[in-house]
């Protein structure tokens, strides 16, 4: 019994750090129609700046105290990240006003390339270390109850506390700012927003600079677990399942799919695992998200797929 | 200009046999061979007047085709039909009229079966169509010979006019994947059954006059070709009842005159048999034997277009002042 | 002619780099007024209106010869979104409510645009509840939802809420019925008189386009092949045939017409 | 004009294995230039040399393989297991060896079937003999293994699973448990690997991982409270990157190192020489003398000695081709003095190869990292023969005769 | 002036739906053959066979099968790495498990296993659609990864999950030198690309191209969406299936499920779209672009004699290629085919301008 609760537990918050990036997917996909495969590439990106601008900048500036650093170094990670946001809107986005979504798709794969080559070209290929100081140790709780208690990790348990809070902040932001409505009004037709004047470039760099700061702290999160390197642009692959199973275009959906599809493959891999030879995670997360899709194609929030004659 | 646009314009003259007789085992519909007439080589040039002068007098309406009975439909609150009823005789051109938002589209929709009335009866040729699993329902009319235009341009948009028309003959194409995959001009059942029903389509184009569009993808037409192409499809299935959503909507007079003179023409030589929608009282009330009226759901008026021209719910509810 | 709003000059445009649709055309829209365009199918009526609005490019279509005047000034370069802020808005053809978005939703987006406050925003939203009192009825559907007519009466009322100053309005009587068609002139009329908005008003509906309108242009085949005051439109004898529909003095019947087909004059 | 001798170098210096990679390459390069500028090349025939990059994806290996086979190579370091295995079949028709140093398949150890591949100095079954052999010391007996349970979390790839038929071989004699975890490439998730690891509560856990998946193990095992100092890596799993940035979260961790490390040997203090303080040096200074370094530049120094070898036999100052150089593989004999002489002291053990034995050398020791840098903690280990000699030889019958390959008859053996 | 159709009237039905209805287009498709089939195996490289043309051929043959299914029947696909492994995998168990079974059977078996598990894999399609069907499709790829590195018996109980062919022959006749294995491969790719050609020009590709554009409008002409949709499916994996055996029989000689990982998926895609989605030629520019392009861009240096480091050139070429993925995009959303087309287009035109 300790031991499912530690599987679920574990699982839940794996689960929020999948919402993280997930996030990232549903707030381009909400505002633009854009299946923005990129976010992985912007993930490792933003976790490059921040690792390194962390490293240099105690180097140009002779700033010591971590936590300023820190603080600098995001700010300027936070500031390329919307350069980056308003250099793809500039170069590819408005040049693919009304375009189909698989060639929007297409582009974000190229974005993708450019910006895997690019972030390791200007901070390089090794592994760096991000460290905010989240502890990395676990706690056991409940050792009365169970026989050597239920461990916790905390950094996850951090990190999942910060992403909640985003995304509680961003749930807010859509609800309650008259801007929710044009970015919906811009997925649904490019042209037709266009028409009524909503200014597109203005609404897709925002849209991308939130995104950036998304993929910031989910870099600067996973970074911390998993030192920042290559790999951690795959991050982004674990978070389809969860984008589909909560919807494409719900917030919220993001969080449940994520704590669904966190849940749903750790406790498959422990109980059933076994049984079946091992490694069947991978897998079985989108076969999860399969099963859900059959009951409703459109993710568990998603708004309606709509199809009238 | 480009030279594109007459390569295969006369292919259609110089081939005259009969896909009748090649298809013929699959046709349920009467013989496509009154289309010759219109594929007559004057016909291609859109400046002589039309070969297809049959009298309307010859034109006798049958027996009950179609039959709605008590039809009741809503989504969520709105009730877009309720309790509606009438009848559609065979070869007779029946228009629905109504004002925006009365469920005129939702009654075809329901007609073949692309909605599911919640309760009432769609009897066509002795048929329940309510009844017909939702899974094949769609596919079932088609073969019994019903099919329709849409309203918002359902077109194929990546094929071209000829793929779209032909695509409404797949229904009678019946080779199967190993015929079709080893096609060849020398020996094949498949490039046989190809040509025998482009012969068809290509004389739909012709009485269409859209052969110069042929190979054009038809998203880049402009919109009252669009409809055409539409109609083309339609006519392809050969269909004995047509289901006709706004055909005219975004027309001049003039291509709206064309677009009665095509659907006259249809009702005439084929005999088949029209379900129309349409807004423009003109034509309604020119071209069509009987009108139903709707009005949010309800029926306010049936009858010759005469009779509900003066019908004073029908002018309250629809027609206005002016007409 | 009072002073001119909108100036088109001979442009020419090219949709994805190979198809020539429009050969030159001219024309003028004088501040206050309305200006019908019409012609047939594929004559080059929207994309005449899309040049005017900018929103080619999403056609993969440019303008590459003429130029187009707002007040004097060129405007090929600016965007769409630069167009509304100058008061420019187009109504598209076909619709293109935003299918996700309620009937109620879709009309404030109209009002991305203004600046002017909620309230004033509310007073134009009651406005155009009164002009088309079917969108009121169904102002929480998703626009996707409801039928054909309904989402054209969204349509033109998006693009009231932003209280422009111009319109370009593509065919907005197609698939609305008689009695709202009448109302959409109404309004257009109302508007123009009570707030002096001009139109550039794309329409097949010829009759009522020329009743409404204080001048047309007849396009044909990307060429403008006539213009005049409406007046005179009307009477002209192939317009009246083609375009109108009359035979002689009167409306022919479309049974009739079906036998019988004639070249038009200025094609000859 | 003069004449070179043309060494391609595959690696990799991108991709989610470039951490580990890169460190490996540069090792590979440094020493080919340190032989240039200081010997000026071999017996007078200079070495040149041309990267590329294969990403660690096996199609990209074959491309880069086709493209430097053209340009005169005569043997290759694939730097992937992958890649090896795509490449085995090929070599035999263009007559180029393969070096694969600690990798690679472990049955092409039996050089009278795997005529063209050279696993030198271990592979991964000598690695998990070693790494139990090891165990059984700590416990105090292999007697003692009985009852212990022993889990392997692994990268869940032909490299991670190579291992396994050893550990069930060694398991079936020592009556020990063996839990297998895998680990699903490239190994950034490990969350639920970890949990079970914590559920199955192992003795022991092996390591088999390669690039991020090695740090993220040990950050996960830090996570759930797992005991470092339990765990031992293979020796794939116990070089700088692995545990750099893991920092004190990895004290204790052990690891197999089939070379040793340090700026210390003569060799890394040649090349700090001769190439670094040239500027020609193809990483940073500090890397020189790290782990994987070390291991790559043992690479081109083995392959040097085979050249040198084959030139002995062929003719010195010549270039050699694949097929001499392959001789020069068979026929390598590197006792310490010559590994003195060579500035290696004692990185690695003697070498010699054969026409049945082209590892040549099946010694390893443990080391241990102490939160800044890996210490030595154990004496050299060696792969038990009689339990893999065996194995070998099945596993070479299985592959002959899988791809209707015969042994190579004594004669051939002395070609 | 050169290239024109005027004139070229066609007097029947057939002539007008030959494949190449243009008697330029026959000519110049005779000479591409003819330099395929008889200038290069004399002429080209050991280097450019192998390293190239072969490459090039079975992705092309992959991405063909791959752009049935989302060029032509609009249903995107990420699992075809997945269904390339199935054909691989199954046509070697076939090859080492049957006795005396004729390569190119096992590679033909290989694909119909494809068949079976595309089609299965298929089936959620009938409910689940666009995005979410190309996410939900990575299930496919995953499953597959999985079960050839984990389910000892598809691999014929090889320990490490790698396994390897060697000594094709074909009728006798050795599939050994790079010269013939290219033949080998020009041919599947030659009966493949007619084949697929013949389907999406008659009424099943129609159907295909019909449930892609509007699927309730084929429904009510009568196109039955799971027949279209699932043959869709069946013919596209059957095809990336044989592809993938040959990527493994005759491409790498021996692999490990990691030869068909979600990057090979991702890279068919690319193809597809970069080449232009509904065409077969699209399919061959697709590929020449994604195998050719990032090789050149890595030799760029080497060729211009810039020493560069690799890690530095390899990200530049990454970076390059991503850049070249957008601009083409730009100039044209659909495709290099679409661009070709319009080359046409002009070439029929000029020298007017329009
Ligand atoms: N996106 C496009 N790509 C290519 N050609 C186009 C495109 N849009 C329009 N065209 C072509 O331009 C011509 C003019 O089209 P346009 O839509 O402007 O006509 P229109 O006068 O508005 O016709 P309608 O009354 O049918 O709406 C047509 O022949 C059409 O085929
Ligand atoms: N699938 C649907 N879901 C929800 N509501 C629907 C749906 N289809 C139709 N409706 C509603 O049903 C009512 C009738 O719609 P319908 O399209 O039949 O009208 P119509 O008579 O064709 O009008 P128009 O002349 O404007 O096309 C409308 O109010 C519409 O919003
Ligand atoms: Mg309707
Ligand atoms: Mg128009």
């Amino acid at each position: 019994m300790g031991f499912f609760l530690e599987t679920l537990i574990g699982g839940l918050m794996t689960g929020m750090l999948y919402s993280l990036v997930a996030l990232g997917f549903v707030l381009i996909f909400k505002a633009s129609g854009v299946f923005n495969f990129a976010q992985g590439a912007m993930v490792l990106f933003a976790a490059l700046a921040m690792a390194r601008f962390a490293e240099w900048i105690p180097r140009w500036t002779g700033l010591s105290g971590k936590l300023a650093v820190n603080l600098l170094a995001f700010l300027v990670a936070m500031a390329l990240m919307v350069a980056v946001a308003w250099l793809i809107q500039k170069l590819v986005l408005s040049r693919l006003v009304n375009q189909e979504g698989i060639t929007l798709l297409m582009a974000t794969l190229g974005i993708t390339y450019f910006l895997d080559g690019f972030g390791q070209t200007l901070f390089g290929s090794d592994i760096y270390k991000i460290d905010v100081g989240l502890p990395k140790d676990p706690v056991f709780l409940m050792e009365q109850r169970f026989q050597g208690g239920v461990m916790v990790n905390q950094e996850d348990l951090a990190a999942a506390l910060i992403a909640a809070a985003l995304v509680a902040a961003l749930t807010l932001f859509f609800r309650f700012t008259g801007t929710g409505r044009a970015l919906r009004a811009v997925a649904d037709d490019h042209q037709a927003a266009q028409s009524i004047g909503i200014p597109l470039s203005r609404i897709w760099v925002i849209v991308w600079s939130v995104a950036g700061f998304v993929a910031l702290v989910a870099g600067i999160i996973w970074g911390s677990k998993l030192g920042v390197q290559f790999s951690l642009s795959l991050v982004a692959l674990k978070a389809l399942p969860v984008v589909i199973l909560g919807g494409l275009t719900s917030v919220p959906g993001a969080i449940i799919g994520g704590l669904i599809i966190g849940v749903g493959e750790k406790l498959s891999e422990i109980y059933l695992g076994p049984a079946l030879g091992g490694g069947i995670e991978i897998w079985f997360a989108y076969v999860l998200a399969l099963v859900f899709l059959l009951l409703r194609p459109q993710g568990l929030f998603g708004e309606k797929i709509i199809d009238r004659v | 200009m480009s030279a594109t646009a007459t390569a295969t314009a006369s292919a259609a003259g110089t081939l005259g046999a009969s896909v009748g007789a090649s298809v013929g085992a699959s046709a349920a519909a009467p013989a496509p061979a009154l289309f010759q007439d219109a594929a007559a080589p004057g016909a291609t040039d859109p400046g002589a007047p039309a070969a297809t002068a049959t009298p309307s007098a010859t034109r006798r309406v049958g027996e009950v085709i179609l039959e709605v009975s008590n039809i009741t439909l809503s989504f969520g609150g709105v009730k877009a039909l309720n309790d509606i009823s009438f009848d559609v005789r065979e070869h007779e051109i029946r228009a629905i009229i109504g004002p925006n938002g009365a469920g005129k589209s939702s009654m075809l929709n329901c007609i073949n079966g692309v909605y599911q009335p919640q309760a009432g009866r769609v009897l066509f040729r002795g048929e329940d169509v309510r009844l017909l699993s939702p899974r094949t329902r769609l596919r079932r009319m088609a073969e019994m010979g019903v099919a329709r235009t849409f309203q918002n341009l359902a077109l194929f948009k990546g094929m071209s006019v000829l793929d779209n028309i032909m695509s409404g003959r797949n229904l009678r194409m019946r080779t199967g994947l190993f015929a079709q995959a080893f096609r060849n001009p020398w020996w094949s059942p498949a490039e046989r059954e190809e040509t025998a029903h482009r012969e068809h389509v290509e004389r739909i184009i012709d009485f269409l006059e859209i052969q110069a569009h042929r190979k054009t993808p038809v998203g880049r037409l402009p919109y009252g070709l669009q409809k055409r192409v539409d109609l083309g499809r339609a006519l392809a299935m050969e269909p004995r009842v047509l289901l006709l959503d706004e055909p005219m909507a975004g027309m001049n007079v003039e291509e709206k005159q064309d677009m009665c003179r095509f659907i006259l023409d249809v009702n005439d030589e084929f005999g088949t048999t029209i379900v129309l929608i349409e807004h423009d009282m003109g034509v309604v009330m020119d071209i069509s034997d009987r009108v139903v009226v709707l009005d949010y759901g309800r029926k306010i008026g049936d009858g010759k277009p005469d009779e509900v021209r003066a019908n004073e719910d029908v002018i309250r509810a629809y027609l206005g002042a002016s007409h | 002619m009072s002073n001119v709003l909108l100036n088109v000059n001979g442009i020419e445009v090219i949709y994805n780099h190979v198809i020539l649709v429009l050969k030159g055309v001219s024309m003028q829209v004088p501040e206050g007024r309305i200006v019908a365009l019409l012609g047939g199918n594929g004559a080059g009526k929207t994309t005449t209106l899309r040049a005017v609005s900018n929103l080619l490019a999403g056609e993969r279509g440019e303008v590459t010869k003429g130029s187009i005047e707002l007040r004097g000034e060129r405007i090929e370069r600016l965007s769409t979104s630069a167009m509304v802020d100058r008061g420019v808005i187009q109504v598209m053809e076909g619709r293109h409510c935003f299918a996700h978005l309620t009937i109620e939703e879709n009309l404030l987006t109209g009002a991305y645009t203004r600046k002017d406050g909620k309230a004033a925003v509310a007073e134009t939203l009651e406005k155009v509840y009164t002009y088309f009192p079917r969108l009121k009825t169904r102002r929480t559907s998703q626009a996707a939802y409801t039928s054909g007519g309904e989402q054209q009466m969204c349509a033109i009322g998006r693009a009231l809420m932003a209280n422009p100053k111009m319109v370009l309005l593509d065919e907005p009587s197609m698939g609305l019925a008689p009695q709202i068609v009448e109302e959409v002139f109404e309004i257009v009329r109302d508007l123009n008189q009570k707030e002096r908005t001009t139109f550039l008003l794309a329409e097949q509906n010829t009759s009522m386009a020329l009743r409404y309108a204080d001048y047309g242009y007849i396009l044909e085949n990307g060429r403008v092949v006539m213009d005049g005051e409406a007046r005179a439109l009307r009477d002209n004898e192939d317009v009246r045939e083609f375009y109108l529909g009359m035979g002689g003095t009167d409306r022919k019947s479309f049974r009739d017409v079906k036998s019988y087909k004639r070249r038009k004059r200025w094609l000859a | 004009q003069a004449k070179e001798q043309f060494i391609p170098l595959l690696v990799y210096r991108t991709g989610p294995y470039a951490p580990n990679g890169t460190p490996w390459a540069n090792g590979k390069q440094d020493y080919l230039k340190l032989i240039n500028a200081r010997d000026g090349g071999i017996n007078g025939v200079k070495i040149t040399f041309e990267e590329c990059e294969t990403g660690y994806a096996t199609d990209k290996g074959v491309e880069c393989y086709e493209r430097l086979k053209g340009k005169g190579a005569s043997l290759f370091d694939p730097q992937a297991t992958g890649i090896t295995f795509a490449l085995t079949d090929k070599v035999p028709n263009d007559k180029i060896p393969l070096v694969t140093l600690g990798y690679g398949l472990s049955a092409s150890q039996d050089g009278n079937v795997f005529k063209w591949n050279f696993p030198m100095m271990g592979s991964y079954w000598t690695a998990a003999d070693m790494l139990i052999q090891h165990l059984a010391k700590k416990e105090g007996g292999f007697d003692k293994l009985k009852g212990r349970k022993i889990a392997l979390v692994y990268h869940d790839s032909p490299f991670g699973k190579e291992p396994i038929p050893l550990l069930e071989e060694r398991q079936k004699m020592h009556g020990f448990e063996l839990v297998k975890i895998p680990v699903t490439a490239p190994g950034v998730e490990q969350k639920s690997a970890w949990l079970q690891v914590r559920q199955q509560r192992p003795d022991y856990v092996l390591l088999w991982g390669w690039g991020v998946m090695n740090s993220t193990a040990l950050k996960e095992a830090q996570a759930t409270g797992y005991p470092r100092e339990k765990m031992y890596g293979v020796w794939w799993a116990g070089a700088e990157p692995d545990v750099k940035d893991v920092g004190e979260g990895a004290k204790g961790y052990n690891a197999l190192a089939l070379n040793g490390s340090g700026q210390q040997a003569k060799v890394m203090q040649d090349i700090l020489k001769h190439v670094h303080e040239k500027g020609q040096g193809s990483g940073p200074k500090d890397e020189v003398g790290s782990v994987l370094y070390t291991r790559g530049m043992i690479i081109s120094m083995l392959s040097v000695e085979a050249i040198r070898r084959a030139q002995e036999r062929f003719g010195k100052g010549k270039v050699m081709t694949g097929e001499q150089v392959r001789w020069g593989l068979e026929n390598l004999s590197i006792d310490q003095k010559r590994l003195d002489a060579l500035g290696l002291g004692n990185l690695i053990r003697p070498i010699s190869t054969s026409c049945q034995d082209h590892m040549g050398s099946t010694w390893a020791r443990v080391h241990t990292w102490d939160g800044s840098k890996w210490n030595f903690t154990s004496d050299w280990l060696q792969a038990d023969e009689q339990i893999l000699k065996p194995m070998v030889k099945a596993a070479a019958d299985k592959y002959a005769s899988d791809k209707k390959v015969t042994r190579r008859s004594p004669a051939d053996c002395q070609s | 002036m050169l290239y024109r159709e005027n004139g070229q009237f066609k007097t029947s039905y057939g002539a007008d739906q030959q494949i190449f209805p243009i008697a330029q287009d026959r000519v110049a498709m005779l000479m591409l053959l003819a330099l395929a089939v008889i200038v290069v195996p004399g002429l080209a490289s050991e280097y450019l066979l192998r390293a190239i043309l072969i490459p090039f051929l079975i992705l092309s043959l992959a991405a063909l099968g791959l752009n049935i299914l989302v060029g032509y029947c609009g249903q995107i696909s990420l699992g075809t790495g997945g269904f390339m492994a199935v054909g691989a995998y199954a046509a070697f168990n076939f090859l080492a498990r049957v006795d005396g079974m004729p390569v190119i059977a096992a590679i033909l078996l290989g694909g119909l296993c494809a068949t079976v598990v595309g089609v299965l894999f298929g089936i959620p399609s009938l409910r689940i659609r666009g995005l979410y069907l190309a996410v939900a499709t990575l299930a496919a790829q995953f499953f597959c990864d999985w079960a050839f590195l984990r389910i000892k018996w598809l691999t014929n109980d090889s320990p490490s999950g790698s396994v390897g062919v060697s000594g094709l022959s074909v009728l006798g006749l050795p599939v050994e030198t790079p010269v013939q294995k290219y033949l080998f491969c020009l041919g599947f790719v030659l009966v493949f690309g007619l084949i697929a050609k013949n389907l999406v020009r008659g009424h099943i590709g129609r159907s295909w191209m019909a449930m892609r554009d509007m699927d309730v409008a084929a429904a009510v002409i009568g196109i039955r969406p799971m027949a279209a949709k699932l043959s869709a499916f069946a013919v596209s994996s059957f095809i990336v299936g044989v592809a993938g055996a040959l990527w493994a029989f005759v491409h790498l000689g021996s692999w490990e499920p990691a030869a068909f990982s979600i990057d090979r998926s991702f890279q068919l895609l690319f193809m597809v779209i970069i080449g232009g989605l509904g065409s077969i030629a699209g399919a061959f520019f697709g590929a020449a672009f994604l195998v050719v392009l990032p090789i050149m861009l890595d030799n760029l240096p080497y060729w211009f004699g810039i020493p560069i480091d690799t890690a530095l050139a390899s990200h530049l070429t990454t970076m390059i290629f991503g850049a070249l993925i957008v601009f083409f995009l730009i100039v044209e959303p659909h495709g290099l085919a679409r661009l070709w087309q319009i080359a046409k287009e002009k070439l029929r035109l000029w020298p007017f301008p329009h």
